[in-house]
C-alpha cells in the first residue's frame, strides 16, 4: 500500500510547490524585478539638468515654450504598460522611444493599440497603467468609477483632425483646387439623400468654371468597418451640422450607415483600408485621420466651417480649433463628455470643423496597484509631463499629429502634479 | 448463349517489376473452351502471367512487359491494341473478393456492361443481370435481395458475385487469380463446379497453387517455377506422368521452395 | 468507344486542371511574400533580425527582434503547457474504454477547433479576472498577470490543444487491433501499453506537434488582450513571464495596418520571417517524421 | 465518504493503473476549459437574448448607438459564403486528390501531397494579406466584366468592388482546399488495390474506374469537407480582409460586400466595451458559431458511424 502512494504524494508535493512558488513571486503590476542597468545607459540621459535626490531619483527638467516642469524618474527598470486608441499608436511609438532614452534607459512604455473602447475598459479593469482614448471617459464608466470611489485624471496628449477624402477622375485640382464640401452636403450623401455628384447642393459650393466637370456618377460612401475613434469623430460632426443624422444615425464607434442600406456604401478596415477602397474606387469618397492622409500624402477636401470659410486640414487649422474649442479643462474627475463637442465646428477664419484629442485616463488614488507602486507612480508623472512638454516640440511630433496649445499643456501637467501623488 | 470462348497465344513472355525480372520468357497457347491451369509455388509468377494477358499489369508503374500475348488473333501489347477493349473481353476474379462492397449486388453486376453500352433497355440489363447470376449459381440465393450491398454477402456468395459480374460482361476468357484460396471448403467447392460448367461458354484461364485443385478441375496444366515455364500439357499427362522432376515434387507435396 | 476515351481524357484533365488551380494561390502566395520580404530584410541585414520597430513615418526600416523574441516564447512556453495535456488526454480517451470522460473530451477538443480564436483570448482574460477577483477576496494575489507572455502561453495553448489531441488520438485508434492485442496479451499495464504504442506511432506525433505549434505561430486574435504585445525589448530577466510580450503575427498585423510606409515594410519582413519558420518547421517535421505522402 | 472509497478503490484496482488514471486530470483539464469559455460565453451572451430575444437571429442591425444587435445579416454572410466555399472546396479537392493519387507518377506524388499539406501550415493572417492585395481585384474585375456582370442586377449592387461575399468564399475555400485534400486523398489510397483490378478487368476507363472510387468514399469526402469548413467557421482575421464588412441584410447578393460572423467579431470587439450590450452581443455570436461547430461534429460523427 505505501509502495502505490508514495508516487502519488510526491507528485502532489511537486503540484503543491510548484504553485507555493508561483504564488509567493508576484511581480506583475507592470514592474520587473529591480534589476541594476550599467553605467553606459546612465550617459545616455538627455534632458536638461541631471540631479539626484535623497530617494535615488533622477530629476529631470522639460520646457515646452515657457513652461517648465521638473520631474523625477525612479533609478530602476519600471514598464509602464498602456493601451488604448488607434490614432494615436504611431505618436505613442515615437514618444516610448524617445522617453525610454531620455529616462536613461530606465523607463520603457509598452503601449499597444487595443482600440480605444478596450483602452477605456481595460484600464477601468487595473489591467493597464493608462488607458487611451479618442473620446473622453463615457458616461457608464464614469459612474462605475464613481460609485466606486476611485480617483482619476484624464488628460489631453495631443490632437488631430478627421480628413474628407474622394476621387473623381474627372477633378482637376490643379486648375480648381480641392473639393468644397460643406458639413450638411456630406450628412445627406451618408444619409443616401444626395446620389449624384452632380447634385446641385455639391455643384453650386464649388468654383464656377468647375462645377460643370462634377459627373453624373453615383457617389460610392466608404467608411470604416472596424469600430474606431475616426468614426466616433466624424459621426460627432455630423451629428453637430446636420439634426436629421443625429436623430437618425447618432455618434458612435460603430454606426448604421444608411447609404449601405442603399447598396452605395462600403465599408473598410482601418485608415489604409478606406484610403485604398477610395483610391480604387471612382466616384467615393471616405474619411481618414488627418495624419494618415498627411503621411501619405492623400489629397483632402476642403470644408466649410462655421463662419463659412472653406478649409484644408492643417496644423494651424486644427490649432484654430483647439484654442477656441479647450481654453479651460474641466476639474480632472468630473465628467468630461462634453469636451469633444466644444471643438467641433468652430468660428473662425482659419478654423478647421472636424479636431479632436486624445486622451489618457490614469488612477491616481493610493489604493489601486499603480500608486502603491511609487517607481511606476514616478514613471508615470515624468512620462506624462514630458508628452506635454517635451513631447509636443515639433522634432517629438509625427507628422501629421497637432501639438497642444500652451495654456492646455499646462493645465493638464497641473492635474498630474496636484493629483498623481506618489 | 452458344458462345464460344477464345484462344490466347502467349509467346516469349518476359515481365521486369523495376529491375527485378519476374518472368523469364514464358511462352503458352491455350486452347478454346477449356479450363487451363496455371500451377506453382507462392511467388513463381502465376498471377503476373494473368496479368499480362488483359494488361493489368499497367496499373503497375514500375511494371514492364516485352513478348506478345495473342488472344483471337489480338495482339493485346500491339501498338493499336486498346487495354480496354482487351479487358472487356476477358473478364477477371481474384483471390480476395472484391466487389464494391457500398454497391448493390445488382449494380456490382451491372456495373459493366452499363458503362460499356452492353444493354439498350433497362428489361434487357435486367435479364443479362439474371443471367449472369443464375450462371454463377447466384441467383437463387440473392433474386429477393438485389438492392442489398455487396458487402452483406458471406466470402463464397462474394466471391460467386464476382463471377457473375465478369460474366455480364459476356466475356471470350476468364482470369482466376487463385480464386478459392480465401474461401472454406463448402465455397470452394461450389466456385470449383461453377468452373468447369463455365468452360462451356469460354476459355477458363485458373491460377492456383493448389494441385488437388487443378486436377479437379482442368483440362491443361501449365507449371511455373521461378518465373520459367518447367512444364505443360493435358492435365492426364502432368499428373500422372509429369516428365520433370520438379514438377513431380510439386504434385507430390515434397518440394521444398 | 472513342467518345468514352475522350470523355476520360478529359474527365482527368479536368482533375489535373483542378489540381492546379488549387495549388497555385500558395505558389503565388509565397511568391509575393518573398518578393516582398526579402529586400526589405536584405535592406537591414542583419539588424533587422534583432532591431526594435523604427520611428512611424522614417525612411528606415528598422527590424523586428522583440516580435521574433516574443514569438519564441510565446510559442515554447504554449507548446509546454499544451502537450502534455493533449497527449496524456488522447491516451487516456482511447485506451479507457467506454469512459465517459474519454467520450466527452473526443468530442469537445473536436468542437473547441470551432472556436474562433479570438474568444480564446477573451475568455482567458475573463477567466483571469475573475480569478483575480476571487483570489483577492481571500487575500491572495493572481500569480498570472492578464496582460503577460504567461496568459498568453496559456490562449496559445487552448488553441493548440485540439489540434494536437485530435491529431494524437486519430494516430491511437488507427494502432492495428492486432498489435493492440498483443501488446495487451503480454500483460502490460494500460500505460506500459500507451507508451508502446506512443512509440508506433511516433510520426503521427511528430506531425501532431508541427500541426499545432505551426498554428500557435499564425495565431494573432488570442493574443490581443493576453500576451498585448510590445514593440520594445521588455527587461529581458525572470519576470518578464509575468509582463507583456509581443509576437510576430502582432507586428505584422500593427504595422500592415498602421498606414506608415516603413512599417507597412517592415511588415512584408516580418511575413516573411514568420513563413520561413512555419515552411521550416513543416519541412523539418516531415522529414522526422518520415512520411511518404 | 461512499465518494472516496469509491474513488481509492478505482485507484488501487489494478496493480499499477493510478498512474493511467492519473492522466484523467489531462482531460479533466479539456473538460473544464471548455466547460469555462462556454461559461463566459454564455454567461455574457444570454444577456443578449434576454435583451433581443429571438430577433437577435432574425433581424439585421448593428448599432451600439442605438444598442440594436440582430446578427441575421452576419448568420446569413456564413452560411453563404460557407456553403459557396465548401462548393469550390470540394472541386478543388477532389480534384487535387484524385491527380494526386491517380495520375502524378509516384516520385511527384509525395511532393504534390507536401505541397497541399504545405498550404495548411502557411498562416491564416498571410492568406488574407493576399486576398486582399491579388484576390479581391482579380474577383472586382471578374464581377465586372461580362458574363458574370450579367448576373449584377440580382447577386449584387452596381459598380461592387472586388471585396465581397464571393471573394471571402473563394479565400475560404483556398484555406479548406488542403485540409479536404489531405483527408481524401488519404481515403483514396487506402481503397484496397484489388478494387482497382476489379473495376479496370471490366475493361472500363480511368475516369469511370476514379468516379465509382470517389462514389465509394463518399462519406469520406463529405465528412473532410464538413470537418475543413467547421475550421475556416472560425478564421476570422483572414475574411475580415477581404469581406468588404458591410451590414448587408441581402446577404444572398454575393456581389456585395457583407460579414460573416467570425469577421464582425473581428471588426467589432475593439471598442464593443464602449457599449453596454455589444460584449454580450459578440459573446451571443461566439455561442452560436460555437453550436454550429458542435452540429457540424455531431453530424459527421453520425455520417461517419452510418458510413
Amino acid at each position: 500500500m505505501l509502495k502505490k502512494i508514495i508516487p502519488i504524494g510526491i507528485l502532489i508535493a511537486i503540484i503543491i510547490i510548484g504553485a507555493v512558488a508561483l504564488f509567493m513571486y508576484k511581480p506583475w503590476g507592470g514592474v520587473g524585478v529591480p534589476t541594476q542597468p550599467t553605467d553606459t545607459r546612465n550617459t545616455a540621459v538627455t534632458a536638461t539638468a541631471t540631479t539626484t535626490t535623497s530617494s535615488g531619483m533622477i530629476v529631470l527638467t522639460f520646457t515646452y515654450e515657457d513652461l517648465s516642469v521638473k520631474a523625477e524618474i525612479p533609478r530602476k527598470e519600471v514598464l509602464i504598460t498602456g493601451g488604448g486608441s488607434t490614432f494615436v499608436n504611431p505618436q505613442m511609438q515615437a514618444w516610448a522611444q524617445k522617453f525610454r532614452s531620455v529616462s536613461g534607459g530606465y523607463v520603457t512604455v509598452n503601449y499597444q493599440s487595443i482600440g480605444s473602447g478596450a483602452g477605456e475598459a481595460k484600464w477601468f479593469d487595473k489591467a493597464l497603467d493608462f488607458g487611451a482614448s479618442d473620446v473622453p471617459i463615457s458616461k457608464t464608466t464614469y459612474d462605475r468609477l464613481i460609485s466606486r470611489k476611485a480617483s482619476f485624471i484624464q488628460i489631453p496628449l495631443i490632437a488631430g483632425a478627421v480628413g474628407i477624402i474622394y476621387n473623381i477622375p474627372e477633378w482637376d485640382e490643379s486648375k480648381c483646387g480641392p473639393l468644397r464640401l460643406s458639413g450638411d452636403v456630406i450628412a445627406d450623401i451618408y444619409l443616401g439623400k444626395i446620389l449624384y455628384w452632380d447634385d446641385d447642393r455639391i455643384k453650386m459650393q464649388q468654383v464656377e468654371e468647375c462645377r460643370s466637370l462634377l459627373p453624373h456618377e453615383i457617389i460610392r460612401g466608404i467608411h470604416r468597418s472596424d469600430g474606431s475613434g475616426t468614426t466616433a469623430l466624424f459621426t460627432l460632426y455630423l451629428s453637430t451640422v446636420s439634426s436629421e443624422w443625429k436623430t437618425r444615425v447618432g455618434t458612435g464607434y460603430t454606426v448604421e450607415w444608411p447609404r449601405d442600406a442603399m447598396g452605395y456604401g462600403e465599408g473598410a478596415r482601418g485608415n489604409e483600408g478606406v484610403s485604398a477602397k477610395v483610391k480604387g474606387t471612382k466616384y467615393s469618397i471616405g474619411y481618414v485621420e488627418y495624419s494618415y492622409a498627411v503621411a501619405n500624402k492623400i489629397p483632402m477636401a476642403a470644408l466649410k466651417n462655421k463662419d463659412g470659410f472653406y478649409i484644408v486640414p492643417s496644423a494651424e487649422a486644427v490649432m484654430e480649433a483647439l484654442k477656441r474649442g479647450a481654453k479651460d479643462l474641466p476639474p480632472p474627475s468630473s465628467f468630461w463628455g462634453d469636451v469633444p463637442a466644444t471643438l467641433i465646428n468652430r468660428e473662425g477664419e482659419k478654423t478647421y470643423p472636424i479636431v479632436g484629442m486624445v486622451y489618457a485616463f490614469i488612477y491616481t488614488d493610493i489604493v489601486s496597484d499603480i500608486v502603491s507602486n511609487k517607481d511606476l507612480a514616478a514613471a508615470l508623472s515624468a512620462f506624462f509631463k514630458w508628452v506635454l512638454t517635451e513631447g509636443q516640440k515639433p522634432e517629438n511630433i509625427v507628422t501629421g499629429y497637432v501639438p497642444l496649445p500652451k495654456e492646455l499643456a499646462a493645465k493638464a501637467i497641473k492635474y498630474i502634479e496636484d493629483y498623481l501623488k506618489y | 448463349m452458344g458462345a464460344s470462348g477464345a484462344s490466347i497465344e502467349i509467346k516469349d513472355l518476359r515481365v521486369w517489376f523495376g529491375a527485378r525480372e519476374v518472368i523469364k520468357g514464358v511462352s503458352l497457347s491455350i486452347p478454346r473452351n477449356v479450363v487451363f491451369t496455371i500451377m506453382g509455388p507462392s511467388g513463381s509468377g502465376k498471377s503476373t502471367i494473368l496479368r499480362a494477358i488483359n494488361r493489368l499489369l499497367d496499373l503497375y508503374p514500375e511494371a514492364r512487359v516485352e513478348g506478345r500475348v495473342i488472344i483471337d488473333g489480338v495482339d493485346v501489347y500491339g501498338d493499336t491494341a486498346d487495354p480496354m477493349a482487351v479487358r472487356r473481353m476477358v473478364g477477371m476474379v481474384f483471390q480476395i473478393p472484391n466487389p464494391i462492397p457500398s454497391m448493390s449486388i445488382y449494380d456490382n453486376v451491372a456495373l459493366g456492361p452499363r458503362l460499356n453500352r452492353l444493354v439498350k433497355s433497362k428489361k434487357e440489363l435486367d435479364d443479362l443481370v439474371r443471367w449472369a447470376l443464375e450462371k454463377a449459381y447466384l441467383w437463387d440465393e440473392v433474386k429477393d435481395r438485389l438492392g442489398l450491398p455487396a458487402g452483406k454477402l458471406s466470402g463464397g456468395q462474394q466471391q460467386r458475385l464476382c463471377i457473375a459480374r465478369a460474366l455480364a460482361m459476356k466475356p471470350k476468357a476468364i482470369l482466376m487469380d487463385e480464386p478459392t484460396s480465401n474461401l472454406d471448403p463448402v465455397g470452394t467447392a461450389r466456385i470449383e463446379s461453377l468452373i468447369t460448367e463455365l468452360k462451356e461458354i469460354l476459355t477458363v484461364v485458373l491460377v492456383t497453387h493448389n494441385t488437388f485443385q487443378a486436377s479437379r478441375v482442368s483440362d491443361y496444366v501449365a507449371f511455373i517455377y521461378d518465373g520459367r515455364l518447367i512444364e505443360v500439357g493435358p492435365s492426364s499427362k502432368i499428373f500422372t506422368r509429369p516428365e520433370n522432376e520438379l514438377t513431380e515434387k510439386y504434385i507430390t507435396g515434397r518440394m521444398v521452395a | 468507344m472513342d467518345t468514352r476515351r475522350l470523355r476520360s481524357s478529359l474527365g482527368m484533365l479536368v482533375f489535373a486542371l483542378l489540381f492546379v488551380i488549387s495549388i497555385f494561390p500558395v505558389f503565388h502566395l509565397i511568391a509575393v511574400v518573398f518578393i516582398n520580404g526579402s529586400s526589405v530584410i536584405a535592406s537591414n541585414f542583419p539588424g533587422f533580425f534583432y532591431e526594435e520597430r523604427p520611428l512611424p513615418g522614417t525612411e528606415e526600416v528598422g527590424g523586428v527582434g522583440p516580435y521574433i523574441l516574443g514569438t519564441l516564447i510565446l510559442v515554447s512556453l504554449a507548446t509546454v503547457i499544451a502537450t502534455p495535456i493533449a497527449i496524456f488526454a488522447a491516451i487516456y480517451a482511447t485506451q479507457s474504454l467506454r469512459s465517459r470522460l474519454g467520450f466527452a473530451t473526443s468530442t469537445l477538443t473536436r468542437a473547441m477547433i470551432e472556436f474562433p480564436t479570438i474568444i480564446v483570448g477573451l475568455s482567458v482574460y475573463g477567466f483571469l479576472r475573475i480569478l483575480d477577483e476571487v483570489l483577492g477576496m481571500i487575500g491572495l494575489q493572481n500569480p498570472i498577470p492578464r496582460f503577460s507572455a504567461l496568459s498568453g502561453a496559456i490562449a496559445l495553448a487552448i488553441v493548440m490543444i485540439p489540434f494536437i489531441y485530435t491529431q494524437i488520438e486519430d494516430g491511437l485508434r488507427s494502432v492495428p487491433n492486432d498489435l493492440r492485442e498483443a501488446i495487451y496479451s503480454l500483460g502490460s499495464s494500460r500505460i506500459k501499453a500507451s507508451i508502446i504504442m506512443m512509440r508506433y506511432i511516433k510520426a503521427t506525433v511528430i506531425t501532431a506537434l508541427a500541426i499545432g505549434i505551426g498554428k500557435a505561430l499564425g495565431e494573432t486574435a488570442p493574443l490581443f488582450f493576453t500576451a498585448f504585445g510590445s514593440d520594445l525589448y521588455p527587461p529581458i530577466d525572470a519576470g518578464m513571464l509575468f509582463r507583456p510580450i509581443g509576437s510576430l503575427t502582432l507586428g505584422i498585423y500593427n504595422m500592415a495596418l498602421s498606414g506608415y510606409d516603413n512599417w507597412i515594410r517592415a511588415s512584408w519582413g516580418a511575413a516573411l520571417i514568420l513563413l520561413s519558420i512555419s515552411i521550416t518547421l513543416f519541412i523539418v517535421s516531415r522529414i522526422l517524421s518520415h512520411r511518404r505522402w | 465518504m461512499g465518494a472516496l472509497r469509491l474513488f481509492e478503490r478505482s485507484l488501487f484496482k489494478k496493480n499499477r493503473e493510478y498512474f493511467f488514471l492519473l492522466l484523467a486530470l489531462a482531460n479533466i483539464a479539456i473538460v473544464f476549459i471548455v466547460i469555462t469559455i462556454n461559461l463566459v460565453l454564455a454567461g455574457q451572451g444570454v444577456r443578449i437574448f434576454i435583451k433581443e430575444g429571438l430577433s437577435f437571429i432574425t433581424t439585421s442591425a448593428w448599432s451600439g448607438v442605438k444598442e440594436s444587435y440582430g446578427i441575421l445579416f452576419a448568420l446569413g454572410g456564413t452560411l453563404v459564403t460557407g456553403g459557396i466555399a465548401i462548393a469550390i472546396a470540394a472541386l478543388l479537392a477532389i480534384g487535387s486528390a484524385v491527380t494526386i493519387i491517380e495520375i502524378l507518377p509516384s516520385w511527384a506524388r509525395a511532393f504534390a501531397s507536401t505541397l497541399t499539406d504545405l498550404s495548411a501550415a502557411i498562416p491564416t493572417v498571410i492568406y488574407g494579406l493576399w486576398g486582399l492585395f491579388v484576390l479581391s481585384p482579380v474577383i472586382g474585375g471578374l464581377i465586372s466584366t461580362p458574363p458574370l456582370s450579367l448576373l449584377t442586377p440580382y447577386l449584387g449592387s452596381p459598380g461592387s468592388l472586388g471585396t465581397s461575399l464571393l471573394s471571402a468564399s473563394i479565400l475560404l475555400s483556398i484555406m479548406i482546399v488542403p485540409f479536404s485534400t489531405a483527408i481524401i486523398r488519404e481515403s483514396l489510397a487506402r481503397i484496397p488495390k484489388y478494387i482497382d483490378e476489379a473495376l479496370y478487368s471490366l475493361g472500363l476507363t480511368k475516369f469511370e474506374v476514379v468516379m465509382i472510387k470517389l462514389r465509394y468514399i463518399r462519406t469520406s469526402i463529405l465528412t473532410a469537407l464538413m470537418i475543413s469548413y467547421g475550421r475556416a467557421v472560425g478564421e476570422t482575421v483572414a475574411v475580415a480582409m477581404v469581406i468588404g464588412n458591410v451590414l448587408n441584410p441581402d446577404f444572398w447578393r454575393i456581389f456585395s460586400p457583407g460579414y460573416t460572423i467570425a469577421s464582425l467579431i473581428a471588426d467589432q470587439y475593439q471598442n464593443a466595451e464602449a457599449y453596454t450590450y455589444m460584449v454580450p452581443a459578440i459573446f451571443g455570436m461566439a455561442l452560436i458559431l460555437f453550436l454550429i461547430g458542435l452540429g457540424i461534429n455531431i453530424y459527421v460523427s453520425i455520417i461517419s458511424r452510418r458510413g
